[in-house]
Formats: structure tokens, sequence, C-alpha cells
């Protein structure tokens, strides 16, 4: 895929985070004063296992470029075992993401416990700065196809 | 039952009664050992305190030679240190596929590690050796108190021996068992003889000998039962001394588990060699023969 | 002497080193000493295999090159099978000996002569030779009468006598050694 | 069409500051169904609630966004306020603006935008929230105790005085567990049985305790208030109700058995009372080593007792019953250290003994009558050797946690010894003295005045030499190898959860950590709650711990209950799964996943076109269901969603995001 290079561009980045533990750990990052870029925005779900594949294949399809999803480390689950789905969910999400062309950086899951408020910051630090390297996402676009899809690549 | 064999360098010099012993028990069973062709010493202790590839190298070069006999058998090692040096080579070869191409390039041959290596507590452990032996042992040792030693090396590290104890091994007093003497309780079956030490250190590893040979007294044991030459070597020969040194009156024989094995299969005192150890061996072994009426 | 433990990157780098070669984390150690009191050669050490440790995460490298104990480790692993976190003190010792003998210093001639001399004579005849081992050793430690006294039971019972077993193809093994050698310094470097 | 309210909160300038706040709320006028919107000072403030009140009046608004911080701050705060108004609680949503917005960013126009972003992201929420009602569950005020020893006794009795029913189970013949096994108790010294074995006798008097001795829990089904618990009732072959216990039948069996109360060092019969001060006060007969149940042959109890409540025809019966609340206090055994430590002699030396056997030898009504005589000749040991932390930190061979109070039960058979026995040596081999506890330094202090020797590192090997015990070691702070020969060797070994708590957890559907600990809901904050509602912890089935702390811990589980009890209906939470069951194809794929076995399939009726068929659906118990919603990820058909956070919520939220 060409990438555009336009230094002013902003990534899009979702990210779903646990109530338990990462939104949790980034209030802690906002009670802290921590700074991180603001292009990543925060939804919150009960836990890391209610995220469904349709959210995420919506978040690309809106023009998304990057999607994190963060739960409690496994093992410490405030659901006990919901976090051990998400990995599951997550390999293979990532596969099926990666086969359709979208480079698995731009999907990527997270352990950051409510008390890890600068894994936290660090994180989507380094996942903005990833993703921003990428380019914007066009994939599952209406631009996208109406540009003539994968024949265009 | 066969094998092939690596002797090891002290088996026609200071292991020569574990080597005649062997001899005999392979001529009564039918145990066949084919000896490597032109093997070379194993490095012992020196190479591995020196230089980490020629530790490995030096064993490889025999387990090559007994792959390039073609006999496709396991290759069995009289000494505990031959053992060790050699199931490190082993081990490596198996784990590393880089190291054992490295090993190949090193001693200029191919070497597989299909083979593996076995020390002599571990082929007479198996159901058919004891059976074997049973059938061949017609006097007994009834009643005499021994103590088994098995040494460091043929129970640690236990990644690479595999051994089912390292501090408390039955393997031997099983099959002592045998003849009918009756191995004891004591605690210091694997703690370690000094090795080398005794030559090198004498004054700091002499106390090795000497608490070795103290517990197996203190409970009751008559004789010490040793599954290596230098381990036996450094027993026999350092008892005496110790008596002298520091006055103590310490009267155990030091047998290999063999020589028990071939004297029940009939072997007199010249076909093993019993006069050749340092410290008196004879008169025990007579005395506990001729009480079960022989 | 007075130890200032500030400032010792250089001899960290060196303990960090022969660690890794050793497969072993420095600070897995909680310095409980069942190292040193299993330690059958513990009587006779200046620096206890549990010190050791200590003095390598320090940084205090001079005191475990200069010790007598790296030498008289029999390297018999009762330490590393009892210890509660499995770390691997026979191999830290061998690589302290081996950068000891690189820098010469060495705690005890004799150990270090011993296996030379073992080396040699590998070199030489492809096995080991007892009689030779032991009359050489005798005569460059100077500890001239050493076990003499067991020489007449030997030499009655034909326990070692005049002629010597050598492997056929010695000069094989004799190029073994030094290609192993070469490896050996490969390794070394590949490390650093 | 909604009629959303929009308030943005200033929070001082704690988000002014950052953010154009007057901008966020003129940006949200334009977002459609928004009626109203307004910015500020501090929304959670009273005159801030009034206005939201006033303007809900006002404008007839029946949603509500408020901008502001976390909702984990005040969600409940803003909730509570609906509750007086036409608004439905649930109708809120809250957009996190400062701890995720204006404290993390310091460009105001980019945080402006962001803020934006999160409040059109709430709006988009609300337009499709809809009015939830909590709802009540009753409660059923009995409390089950599982595990008699004295965290379950202590927890029993806490409930029972405050009114409520409780049943306690204990697997054993008799309750009192290990405390009652121990001779004094450290740092006051004061006898264990004598301060517990009371306790044990209140709880077979409490008239609101069902004391269940020779029990174990079968089977656990329900919710909190309402468990429906099944216990068996193992085979005693006595008949309780008719024995008096007057003990004749054990004393004309002629099987002796080991001891399990006396750690082996003394025999007891086949039929048997565990102890003189056994609660029930009555034999029962171990099924294992009756000659009469094993072999057919004997029955001379049956023959001797008096009043014929020897029944060899007895079986396991079970019984159900519903619990409101159920405390775990299963307790802890000690490692079987044999196994691990061949080194000391892996149980070949008679004279080698655990901290527990030492405590029965030296307890006047133990087997030696409290004089300390070693095992193997029954003389009097005049050297002991103490060698703590054996299975504790010790990752390779037992576990790699400190058992806690090995530290001080150390010093105090090292206290014990020196007292009893004149012209005693006592040497605790020691890696680090742990004393934290009230008390417990100043005993540790006594101790070593009383002579003890402490010698700081782990023995590395025990043997015998001649009838003494030699202990070698290091003494770390001479940096010297030293040994000591011994007549008795006494190893303070680990803590390890009891033996079946495996099934326990699994029953109850609660957690266990890598070593078997029970699972607290919070290390810090919920220390004796578990992860299911109204199943509480006691004691050391979640830990090592001493006896202060077990019985604290035990006390403050059954304040829980309490609490939990103090209402005869409890709220739910009503953010739960809920099954359209026109659509679900009854694949099952929920039912694995739920961490709480909230979701069960069932048959129902339905029709396909003219035809009536049974169909097989999901249903979710909402008493049960906590509201993961990781069921709505797994469901293939979309049937099943999580209220408060449904998948056409969420999926709005992501596209008011990407706009």
């Amino acid at each position: 895929m060409s990438v555009k290079r336009d230094e002013n561009w902003e990534p899009q980045i979702l990210a779903f985070c646990c109530n338990w533990c990462t939104y949790t750990g980034a209030d802690l990052a906002g009670l802290n004063r921590m700074k991180y870029p603001e292009n990543v925005r925060v939804v919150r779900v009960p836990c890391s296992s209610r995220v469904n594949p349709q959210f995420i294949l919506r978040a690309f399809q809106k023009g998304c470029d990057g999607v994190l999803v963060c739960g409690c480390h496994p093992g410490d689950c405030h659901y006990a075992t919901g976090n051990y789905f998400t990995r599951r969910r997550f390999m293979l999400m990532q596969r099926l993401l990666e086969y359709n062309g979208i480079d698995p950086k731009r999907f990527q899951a997270r352990w950051i416990s409510g008390s890890e408020a600068a894994k936290f910051r660090d994180t989507v630090t380094r996942v903005s700065q990833e993703i921003k390297e990428l380019g914007p996402n066009k994939k599952f676009q209406e631009e996208w196809y109406s540009e003539g899809g994968a024949g265009n690549e | 039952m066969q094998f092939s064999y690596y002797p090891g360098c002290s088996m026609d010099t200071t292991g020569i009664t574990y080597k005649l012993s062997i001899e005999y028990i392979c001529s009564k069973i039918g145990l066949v050992l084919h000896e490597i062709p032109d093997w070379n010493c194993c490095g012992a202790t020196a190479a591995h305190s020196k230089n980490k590839m020629l530790a490995l190298a030096l064993p490889a070069r025999n387990l090559a030679q007994a792959e390039e006999e073609g006999l496709d058998l396991d290759v069995a090692v009289p000494c505990a240190s031959c053992y060790s040096r050699m199931k490190h080579t082993v081990v490596a070869a198996r784990q590393d596929e880089n190291m054992r191409r490295k090993l190949e390039e090193i001693i200029g041959m191919p070497y597989k590690a299909k083979a593996d290596v076995l020390n002599f507590l571990e082929i007479f452990s198996r159901p058919e050796m004891k059976r074997a032996c049973q059938e061949k042992m017609y006097r007994t040792l009834k009643g005499m108190k021994v103590a088994c030693y098995y040494g460091c090396l043929t129970s640690r590290p236990v990644e690479v021996t595999g051994a089912s104890s390292t501090e408390n091994p039955m393997e031997m007093d099983e099959i002592v068992a045998l003849t009918g003497a009756e191995p004891v309780e004591w605690d210091f079956k694997t703690e370690c003889c000094g090795a080398s030490h005794q030559v090198d250190a004498p004054k700091a590893a002499r106390p090795l000998i000497e608490r070795i040979i103290r517990n197996a007294k203190a409970n009751k044991a008559q004789a010490i039962i040793t599954a290596c030459p230098l381990c036996n070597l450094n027993l026999d020969m350092r008892e005496g001394e110790i008596n002298k040194a520091k006055g103590t009156r310490y009267d155990l024989p030091v047998y290999q588990f063999t020589e028990l094995l071939a004297v029940c299969m009939g072997a007199g005192a010249k076909d093993i060699g019993i006069h050749k150890h340092f410290f008196p061996a004879f008169d025990l072994l007579n005395e506990y023969l001729r009480k079960a009426g022989d | 002497m007075d130890r200032c433990l500030n400032n010792r990157e250089n001899a960290k780098a060196l303990a960090a080193r022969i660690a890794k070669d050793a497969g072993v984390d420095l600070q897995d150690c909680y310095q409980c000493g069942k190292c040193s009191g299993g330690c059958p050669m513990a009587g006779d050490m200046d620096l206890m295999p549990r010190q050791i440790i200590q003095y390598m995460r320090l940084g205090l490298m001079g005191d475990v090159l200069r010790s007598k104990s790296i030498w008289l480790c029999a390297a018999c692993h009762t330490c590393v099978d009892r210890c509660p976190h499995d770390i691997n003190l026979p191999g830290l010792i061998e690589g302290a000996r081996m950068e000891a003998k690189r820098r010469g210093m060495i705690g005890v001639k004799e150990v270090d002569k011993f296996t030379d001399i073992f080396l040699e004579n590998v070199k030489m005849f492809g096995k080991n030779q007892e009689v030779v081992l032991e009359g050489l050793y005798n005569v460059t430690t100077g500890h001239l009468m050493q076990d003499m006294v067991n020489v007449p039971h030997m030499l009655k019972h034909k326990i070692v006598g005049p002629e010597l077993n050598t492997t056929k193809q010695a000069a094989e093994v004799k190029e073994l050694m030094l290609r192993a050698q070469a490896a050996e310094n490969e390794r070394k470097r590949g490390e650093q | 069409m909604s009629r959303i309210g929009v308030f943005v909160c200033h929070c001082g300038t704690n988000i002014a500051g950052t953010v154009d706040v007057a901008r966020v709320a003129e940006a949200m006028k334009a977002e459609p169904g928004v009626v109203f919107a307004t910015d500020y000072k501090y929304m959670c403030s009273e005159p801030g609630q009034q206005m939201v009140k006033d303007m809900i009046k006002e404008h007839k608004l029946d949603r509500i966004v408020i901008c502001s911080c976390t909702p984990r701050m005040h969600e409940n705060t803003f909730r509570k306020m609906l509750k007086d108004t036409d608004v439905n609680p649930y109708m809120l949503e809250i957009a996190n603006i400062r701890e995720q917005c204006s404290w993390v960013h310091t460009d105001k126009e980019k945080a402006t935008e962001k803020a934006i972003a999160l409040a059109r992201m709430a709006v988009a929420k609300v337009g499709r929230d809809f009015p939830l009602f909590t709802s009540t569950i009753p409660i059923h005020k009995k409390a089950l105790v599982i595990g008699g020893g004295i965290a379950g006794i202590q927890a029993a009795l806490d409930i029972a005085d405050a009114g409520y029913q409780v049943t306690l189970l204990e697997r054993e013949p008799s309750i009192g567990g290990r405390m009652v096994m121990l001779d004094k108790t450290f740092p006051t010294l004061d006898c264990s049985a004598c301060i517990s074995t009371p306790k044990m006798v209140e709880v077979s008097a409490h008239p609101n305790i069902e004391l269940r001795t020779s029990c174990e829990l079968e089977d656990v089904s329900g919710y909190v208030g309402n468990f429906e618990v099944t216990i068996r009732q193992k085979a005693r072959y006595v008949n309780h109700d008719i024995c008096t216990g007057c003990g004749l039948c054990e004393t004309k069996c002629p099987t002796k058995v080991i001891s399990e109360f006396n750690q082996g060092m003394s025999e007891r019969r086949a039929i048997y009372k565990s102890f003189a001060q056994a609660v029930p006060a009555k034999p029962v007969i171990d099924p294992d080593h009756c000659r009469k149940l094993q072999e057919g042959k004997c029955g001379v109890c049956q023959a001797v007792c008096p009043l014929k409540a020897i029944n060899f025809e007895d079986k396991d019966t079970t019984f159900t019953d519903t619990y409101g609340a159920i405390i775990v206090s299963t307790g802890y055994q000690l490692i079987q250290w044999q196994d691990l430590y061949p080194e000391y002699g892996g149980g070949r030396f008679k004279d080698v003994i655990s901290g527990l056997q030492f405590e029965r030898l030296v307890n006047a009504s133990g087997p030696t009558e409290g004089h300390i005589l070693r095992p193997s000749d029954q003389t009097e040991p005049k050297d002991v050797v103490i060698v703590k932390c054996v299975g504790s930190r010790d990752p390779k061979k037992g576990k790699s946690y400190c058992s806690r109070a090995c530290c001080m039960y150390a010093a105090k058979h090292a206290h014990q010894i020196l007292e009893k026995i004149p012209d005693s040596n006592v040497y605790v081999f020691y890696m680090d003295v742990r004393t934290p506890g009230k008390g417990y330094e100043e005993f540790y202090d006594r101790t070593r005045k009383d002579g003890a020797n402490y010698i700081r590192g782990r023995v590395a090997k025990i043997y015998k030499e001649g009838g003494r015990l030699i202990c070698r070691g290091e003494d770390s702070l001479l940096g010297r190898q030293v040994t000591v020969e011994a007549d008795l060797v006494i190893l303070e070994t680990a803590m390890v959860p009891a033996d079946g708590i495996g099934e326990v957890v699994h029953k109850l559907g609660i957690a266990m950590d890598a070593d078997g600990w029970v699972q607290e809901a919070h290390p810090k904050l919920r220390p004796v709650e578990t992860q299911t509602a109204g199943v509480y912890l006691a004691g050391t089935c979640q830990g090592p711990k001493d006896i202060p702390d077990t019985v604290a811990q035990a006390s403050a589980a059954a304040a829980k209950v309490c609490g939990l009890f103090s209402k005869s209906e409890m709220e739910t939470s009503p953010m739960t799964s809920k099954v359209d069951q026109s659509k679900c194809c009854g694949c099952g794929h929920c039912e694995v996943c739920c961490p709480y076995k909230a979701i069960t399939l069932v048959e129902i009726d339905d029709r396909e076109g003219p035809k009536k068929i049974r169909r097989t659906v999901a249903s979710v118990n909402s008493g049960l269901c906590q509201g993961c919603g990781c069921c709505a990820a797994a469901c293939r058909t979309g049937a099943i969603d999580l209220l408060g956070f449904t998948n056409d919520q969420i999926l709005r939220e992501v596209d008011a995001l990407c706009q």
C-alpha cells in the first residue's frame, strides 16, 4: 500500500479498555498528570472479553487507523477468566485481519493493570507512533473499494 | 546382551580389579562388550575446567567411532567420570543441532548422537541382567554389611544423568543385595571423594575420604562398595594412609560392586585380582564365603 | 582493605559475562548458604561458595579471581543440586577459573599444573598415562615424594608398569585438541 | 425522538484549564437528539445537581450526558440524583474529559477536539439507552461455614451470636483443626487447647449452630442469598443420637491404628475419638481399619455398647439445604517434606520431626504426656537443632513463599525446649528472622536470652553417625562451614493448602492462585471476599497466616455475612446479559465461556410455521450474571446482549469516535 507522507497527519486510534484494570490504569495516568498523544480514545467496556470482533471491523471500516484491546493481566481478570477468551479471540482476529492485508501492528492487545499508569502511557504512545509510521488505513473503507479495492495495490 | 564398550584410561592400571571382575561376569552370563577400536581419553575433569569445546569433543570422537562400527549399540562406560563426560556430550549434541555439527567439524567424523551412554549400575539394574546374574551365582556373602558408595558423577548433575535420586540412590544397593550382602542405610552415598584433588590438593581433599569412611563405619558397614575406578582407588589407597596419619582404625575394604558379583559366581581371588587392593580385601570376603559354607 | 563499592562497572561487566556463560542470574541468590554448607571442599576455601556470588554481584572480581576457592571446587555439583534457585555455581567457578588463568592469577598452582599435565599427556598419547602424569606432576610441583609409598604395591601387583597404552591415532587426537582450542576461542569471542 | 441534555463540567480549572468547555457544550447542541447543552463550574456539587434536575423539568429531558471526571468517580452520584427525577438512572452516560483528556494533554486545541469527540461518543450511546430497573433477590439468612478449624469456629460463633443460623461443616470426626493440636501459642504462651476447646464446646451448644462433622461438600448451585448446597454425611457407624460417648467401645477395640492427631507418634483404635476433648465427644469407626467392616469378623464394640449405638450397616447419606452465604475456612496442612528433602534423610531418621510433631511431643495430652522424648528411643534430647524454611522460600524443591508463622513458632519451640530440659542446647538455623507482629520481636529477643543459638544459614545436610544426627551447614555470618551434633532435629515446614481444596474451589466456582491458595477478590481492599458474591474467606485457606490473623479474618468474614443478612433482599445490577430467544440457535458457546455458570441451555416450546417444536435456547440467571459480556462477544447470532453495554451502543460509540 502506498503511504502518503503527511507530516501533520494524525492517526485515529481506538482503545477498548476493561473497566477494572486498564480503564482504571488510564484514569491513574490522568491522576498522575502523565502525557500521551491526543489521538488515542478510550471506549469503556466491562471486560476485554466484551469486545465483539464486529466492533473492530467496524472501527477499521469507519476509518480508524489502529485498534487496541486492553484488559487485566492473565490470571487477574475481574471476571476470573474473561481475558483468556480475549487472548484467544485476539489471536484469531489478528490472523484474520492480517490475511485481509491489515498490518498486525494496527490491531494489538495489551494487559495493563489498574496500577500500571506508566505502562498505559508508554503503550499508547508507542502504538500511536507505530501507527503514525504505517500511515492511514484504507482497507475496508468505501473509498478504498470505490478506488478499485485490492486491484489497486 | 551386547554393548559398545569404552573402558577408559584407568581400567588397565588402577581399575584393574574392576576390569577383571567385569570380564569374569561377561564370560559367565554371556554379556558381550565391543570395545571401541581406537578410543582416546574422555578429558576427565581436566578438559572441562580449561576448555568447554574440548570437554565435549574428546568424548565425541569415541562415540563417533562407536557409531562408525555400525553395531547400533548403546555405549557401556565403567568409570563414573568418563560416563559423566560422555553423557554431557550426548546431551549437548542432542539438545543443540549447531553444537552437534560443530563437534563433527572438530573431530573430523560424522556424529549423530544416536547411542545412549550407560554406566554399569544402569546396565546391571536391568531386570534381565539381574536375572542372568542371579542364575549364575552359587556362592553367597550372606550377612556381610556393606555401604554402597555411588560418588557424585553417576548422579549429578541430574539434567545430564537423569538419576532417580541424587542423595539416596538405591540401584547399587539392590544389585549388591543379590549376593546376599546387606547394604546398610548410610548418608554419604553421593558425597564427593575429591577426585583428582586427592593428588593436587591432598590437604584439602583428604578429609572428604575420611568423612565417607567414617560415616560408613558409624552405620555399621564392614566394607565400602564402589562403581568407579577412581572412587575405588581414592578410598582404597587413602584409608591406610589416614589410619597411619591420624591414628584411626578404619578397617573397611573397598570393592567394586562387580567384584562381589564375580566372587559369588565362583571367581577366585586371582581371577579378579582381590590382592591388588591397597587395603587388605581378601580376608573379609573369605570369612563370609566360609560362613556360608563354601 | 577498604572495599569501595562505587564505580565497579568493568568488574561487574566481567561478572555478568561469566554469569551469562554459566546461565546464571546472579540476583536469584538470596545468600541462604546451603551451597557452602554442603560443599565438600569448603573447609579449605578462602571464599565460601555463597560468597563468590555476593562478590561477583558487587563487582569485587579481584577477590574472586585471586581466591583459592575457584581452584579447589571439585565440580561435584552438590551445591547446585540443593540450591533453592538452581544456581549453576560450578559453572560460575569454571568461568572465573578460566578468566583467572588467562590473567595468570593462579590461586592453587598444583591444581592448575595437574590439569595442564593431564591435557599434555592426552595430547601426546591420546590416553592418559597415570605413571607419566604422577611423575611429571611430582617433578614440576616439587612434591617429589608425594604418593611414592604406594609405588612398591603398584609395581608388585602390576597395577602400573613401564609400558604405555596409547591411542594408535594419537596424532588425530592432537589435531582434535587444536581444533577444539580454536573453536573455544571463537566461542569466547562470540560472547564478548 | 430522544431529548438529550448535555452538561459539561469545568471541575474548577481541572478541565476548563485545558479544554474549552463552552465550545464543547456549543458543539453538542448540533448533535442529533440534543435539546439542551451547557457548561458549569462543578456538576457534582449540590447546585450543579439541582441545575440538572431543573433542566430536566424545563426541557423535558429524558437522557443525560455529563462530561466530567471518570465515571468510576461520580457515575453513582449522578444515578442517585436521577432517582428523584422522571429520568431513569440508567439513561445516563458520562464522558471522561478529565482523567482521559484534560489531565493528560497540554495542547488546548487538540484537547478540546478530543473532548468534543468523547462527548459525541457519550451522546451517541445515550441515544440508545433504555430504562433499566434493578431487581431484588431474597436473602436466605443462613450461613454455611466450610471447615471447622479456629477460623471456621470463630466465624460460625460470630454469625450465630448476631442471631443468624449457621451450619458448620467439618470433614473430620471432630472440629478443632490444627490449633487444637498445638501446645502453646506465641507470643503469650497461653495454652492452645485451653483457649480453643471452650470455643469448640460453645459451637456444639449454640442454639443457632448446626454442627456437621464427618461431612463433605457434595454440590453447590444457586447464587448469593440462595445457594443450594448438597452435603454428604459420611457413614460413622455410630449413632450419635444414642451414643453417650462413654468410651467403652474404644477400650475394647482390638485394632490399633497410627494416630493422625498425634502426628503418627501414638496409636488409636479403629473405633475412636480423635482426641480427649473432641467435639462432638463421640466416637466413629474408621472403616479402612475396622476388622468387622474389612473382614466381617470382630464386632466387639457392638457387643459391648450398652446402648446399642453401633451400626455396621451405616451408609453415606446426603442432604440439601439453602444458604444465603458461604464462608470457606478449609485451612492448611504441612508440606510432605520427606519426598522433597532426601538431604535431610527423607524421613529415614525417626528423630527428624516436623514442628507439628514437636507440638504433640511437648503437649501434656500428647504421646509422651508433655515430656520431650525423642521418638527413636524415648530419651530426653540434650542438643536440639531447629531448621527453618523447610519447603518455604525454596522455589526448586518446595514453595517460593514465606510461610509467615514459622519464625515465631521456631522461637517458641526453642523457648519450650530450653525451659523444659535443663542443660539443653538449641541451635536455630535461619535465613532471616521475621517477626512482624505485636510482641513478636520481643519474644524473639527473649528466646535468644533464654540461650538459643541462632545460626544464619540453611542446613545443607543431616546425617547420622552413632545415634547422633549431624547437621551440616554454613554460618554465613562467620563465613564458615559448621556442624552441630543433635539428638533431635525439628523441621519447621511450609504451610500448603489442605488436601481437597481444589474440589471445594471448583464446586463453589471461586479461584485459586498458582500455589492452591484461595484467591481473594482484591488483595488489599476485599481481602475476605471472593469473586463470587456471597462466598467469603477466612483463615489459612487464603494463604499462610498465624492465629491472630486467622481469627481477625474469620471475624471480618462473619461481619461481611452479617452485613449481607441485615437486609432481607438485595438489589442486583440490571446490567446483565439478556437472551433474545427468537434469535438463539442453542449452540451453547455462551454457556461455555460464562465464568459464573449463569447461562444454562433450556428447552422451550416454539413454532416452525404451523408445526409445534421443542427448541434448545440459552437462558441467563440474572442473579448469577455479573455483567462481563463475554457471552455477548461469543454469540454468533447476536441473540445475547449485555444491557448497558449493548452491541448497538458500542457500535454507535465507535461510529461517533471515527467521524
